[in-house]
């Protein structure tokens, strides 16, 4: 319990000295809300098991150039005369759990070429653009950077 | 060369793909056939596009405390769209959205 | 930037227009909601970010919530799509003549600084350095003193419409998700972000634009969120301690005004004093404005237990 | 840099415009929304150009703009739930829609 506190705690400080330049005069009234933002965060996502923040930093590069790809993927399509879109549906099975699937569906929506659509029966939802890409072993890996972050008690 | 003049031209560079990005967006939300791939279209141009604008912009701004917010700025639009496209894509599967 | 301005003005209308007028409730409701973001744009434009700040945390956070859910709850009531395109011409005509009347106001202003100079002037004295902040809490506290008690008035109107006339139960209808679903997992991230953001903006208020009206917008979209992913129950009003947050804004500040009459004057904060007076009554108008905003977004009671 | 500035801001107008044909013409209830979304991403885009315009407390309005952008979506899929106070996860999902392949390892 204790670590998770203070990991939030410092996240917290982070965002509240990012919001106010680390102004002196606002350090009283930012203890006072990170305070109240840490409990609040407890309240709404209870810590279950430990979550690995740098190894969550050594996954955004990763990410970024996702992001890019996936961007520059739509961008091509958008201006070339014809899309050559062939969209279409494939469900996967998932054995990630709670906010990691969540964190999944996320990314893959800011990947290129795929679109969650949250879950059901425990398998993952995702419209790809092209049904004839290969897109399997993307989702495959991306599963496991997220459930390489969380560890559970 | 001097440092100012890169910055200028980083941040020519920058913000002009982060509008080429935007209006590929916009395109896309336009052009692509079925609501889902709009989806796409609009998701990951228009956040790549925000977040070139901002990095562009970050080389303009006078302090620290504006790129962190600039950087904040960004990644809460980013949890916004991996957010609003799962669901807007799971309402328009059931009855009622689409 | 002069094509900025007339294309902006031109989107403005035209998002107006077809909000009013453009056939369908839940087309009508979307151009209203993008109408807010291009207001704000506009008000940036104007040199009024405290305006914009208000606009883009209402227009954008809580009426899109609230329209969306009356144009749902329309239509699972079977009672959608009842507006055509006709147009009320008495309504029109009205309204068309309210716009005139405000164009010549505008036309016949005179050119000049306005007020701004005889705030500056006083402005030292009024505890703050936020100039819109010395207008809002001390020249013109009246008028804030008066909408905070507007805001509360308009919950207690809403609450008679509780379902079965049980208006102490929680209210709204009872909200549920998929506990380890998309909505779930962003209503458990984003609230604790948004609470320091609406802290920040109430601290902001006394320095730079901001204040407890845009503060506590965010923190009741934040809490409107907490309810809305099913992971917190709305509050019922028979709880003593909710109706001690609603009041507890607008009778610190009636409370402060009484004060200031040994100081010359209702409403009278001695400069010595004024900072202090002001920044108390900020904070607890933000969580009164907070808890007020919450609950007229999530609605009058619908028989669901209470907390 | 102020008239790059200004043609930038033009351009995202611009943008933003072309999104409100989509509003108009939907023709489903989730593309009007999907194109509000863009219409608060290209908003946040613009607040960015004021502010480096000159405009300081624009960065707050962006920030703000930024973080309720995902309200009104999540207000409208409560709204599209079977009871208004739902979630569209917890309902399964048309089972025409999503004939598509499934993949298991």
């Amino acid at each position: 319990m204790l670590p998770a506190i203070l990991k939030r705690a410092g996240l917290f400080s982070a965002i509240w000295i990012m919001l106010t330049g680390a102004a002196p005069d606002a350090l009283a009234f930012g203890a006072a809300a990170v305070a109240a933002a840490v409990w609040l965060s407890l309240r709404l996502l209870p810590p279950v098991g430990t979550v690995r923040l740098l190894r969550m930093l050594a996954l955004v590069p990763g990410f970024l150039w996702g992001s890019l790809s996936g961007g520059l993927d739509v961008a091509r399509r958008a201006f070339r005369p014809r899309p050559g879109l062939r969209p279409g549906w494939v469900t996967f099975p998932t054995r990630l759990g709670g906010g990691a699937r969540a964190a999944l569906g996320g990314e893959l929506s800011l990947m290129p070429g795929t679109l969650a659509a949250g879950c059901s029966d425990g398998r993952l939802i995702v419209h790809v653009l092209d049904t004839g890409a290969g897109f399997d072993q993307a989702i495959a890996q991306e599963e496991r950077r997220i459930a390489s972050l969380s560890h559970r008690a | 060369m001097t440092l100012d003049l890169l910055r200028l031209l980083l941040t020519i560079a920058l913000t002009g793909a982060g509008l080429v990005f935007y209006v590929a967006g916009t395109l896309g939300l336009l052009r692509f056939p079925d609501t889902f791939s709009r989806l796409h279209a609009l998701t990951k141009a228009d956040n790549l596009g925000l977040g070139l604008l901002a990095l562009g912009l970050a080389f303009q701004a006078p302090g620290w405390a504006e790129v962190a917010k600039l950087a904040l700025i960004w990644l809460l639009a980013l949890l916004a769209a991996g957010t609003v496209a799962q669901l807007v894509a799971r309402a328009a599967l059931g009855r009622g959205a689409r | 930037m002069a094509v900025f301005d007339l294309a902006l003005c031109t989107l403005i209308l035209l998002a107006a227009l077809a909000a009013v007028a453009g056939p369908g409730l839940f087309r009508a409701v979307v151009f209203f909601v993008v109408y807010g973001v291009l207001i704000a744009l506009a008000w940036v434009r104007l040199g009024a970010p405290d305006v914009a700040l208000a606009e883009a945390a209402i227009g954008a956070g809580l009426t899109g919530v609230l329209l969306l859910g009356a144009v749902g709850r329309l239509s699972r009531a079977g009672a959608d799509e009842p507006l055509t395109s006709r147009i009320d011409w008495p309504v029109a005509l009205a309204a068309g003549l309210v716009g005139a009347m405000l164009v010549w106001a505008v036309l016949s202003l005179a050119p000049g600084p306005g007020l701004a100079p005889a705030v500056a002037e006083i402005l030292p004295q009024t505890g703050v350095e936020n100039p819109v902040t010395a207008v809002l809490l001390n020249l013109r506290a009246w008028d804030t003193l008066l909408e905070s008690v507007v805001l509360l008035a308009a919950l207690i109107g809403l609450w008679p419409l509780a379902r079965g006339g049980a208006w102490q139960a929680a209210a709204g209808p009872v909200h549920h998700a998929l506990p380890d679903g998309v909505l779930a997992g962003f209503g458990r991230l984003l609230p604790p972000v948004a609470l320091l953001v609406g802290v920040y903006l109430v601290w902001a208020g006394a320095y730079q634009p901001g204040g407890a009206f845009q503060g506590g917008t965010v923190l009741a979209a934040a809490g409107v969120l907490c309810v809305m992913a099913g992971l917190v129950r709305a509050p019922g009003m028979a709880a003593p301690l909710w109706r001690l947050a609603l009041v507890a804004g607008p009778g610190l500040f009636l409370a402060l005004g009484v004060a200031g009459m040994a100081f010359g004057g209702f409403l009278l904060f001695p400069t010595a004093l004024a900072k202090g007076m002001i920044l108390a009554i900020e904070m607890v108008l933000t969580l009164s404005i907070a808890v007020t905003l919450a609950l007229m977004v999530l609605g009058p009671p619908e028989g669901g237990g209470a907390q | 840099m102020s008239t790059w500035l200004a043609v930038l801001a033009v351009g995202l107008l611009g943008s933003l415009a072309a999104a409100l044909w989509r509003v108009w013409h939907g023709p489903g209830q989730a593309d009007r929304m999907m194109a509000a979304q863009l219409v608060g991403t290209a908003g946040v885009g613009l607040l960015l150009i004021l502010w480096a315009m000159g405009e300081r407390a624009a960065l707050d309005v962006a920030l703000v703009l930024a973080l309720l952008a995902a309200l009104a979506a999540v207000g409208f899929v409560k709204a599209s739930s079977v009871d208004g106070a739902g979630d569209p996860e917890e309902e399964a999902p048309d089972p025409s829609m999503i004939k598509g392949r499934r993949h298991d390892p």
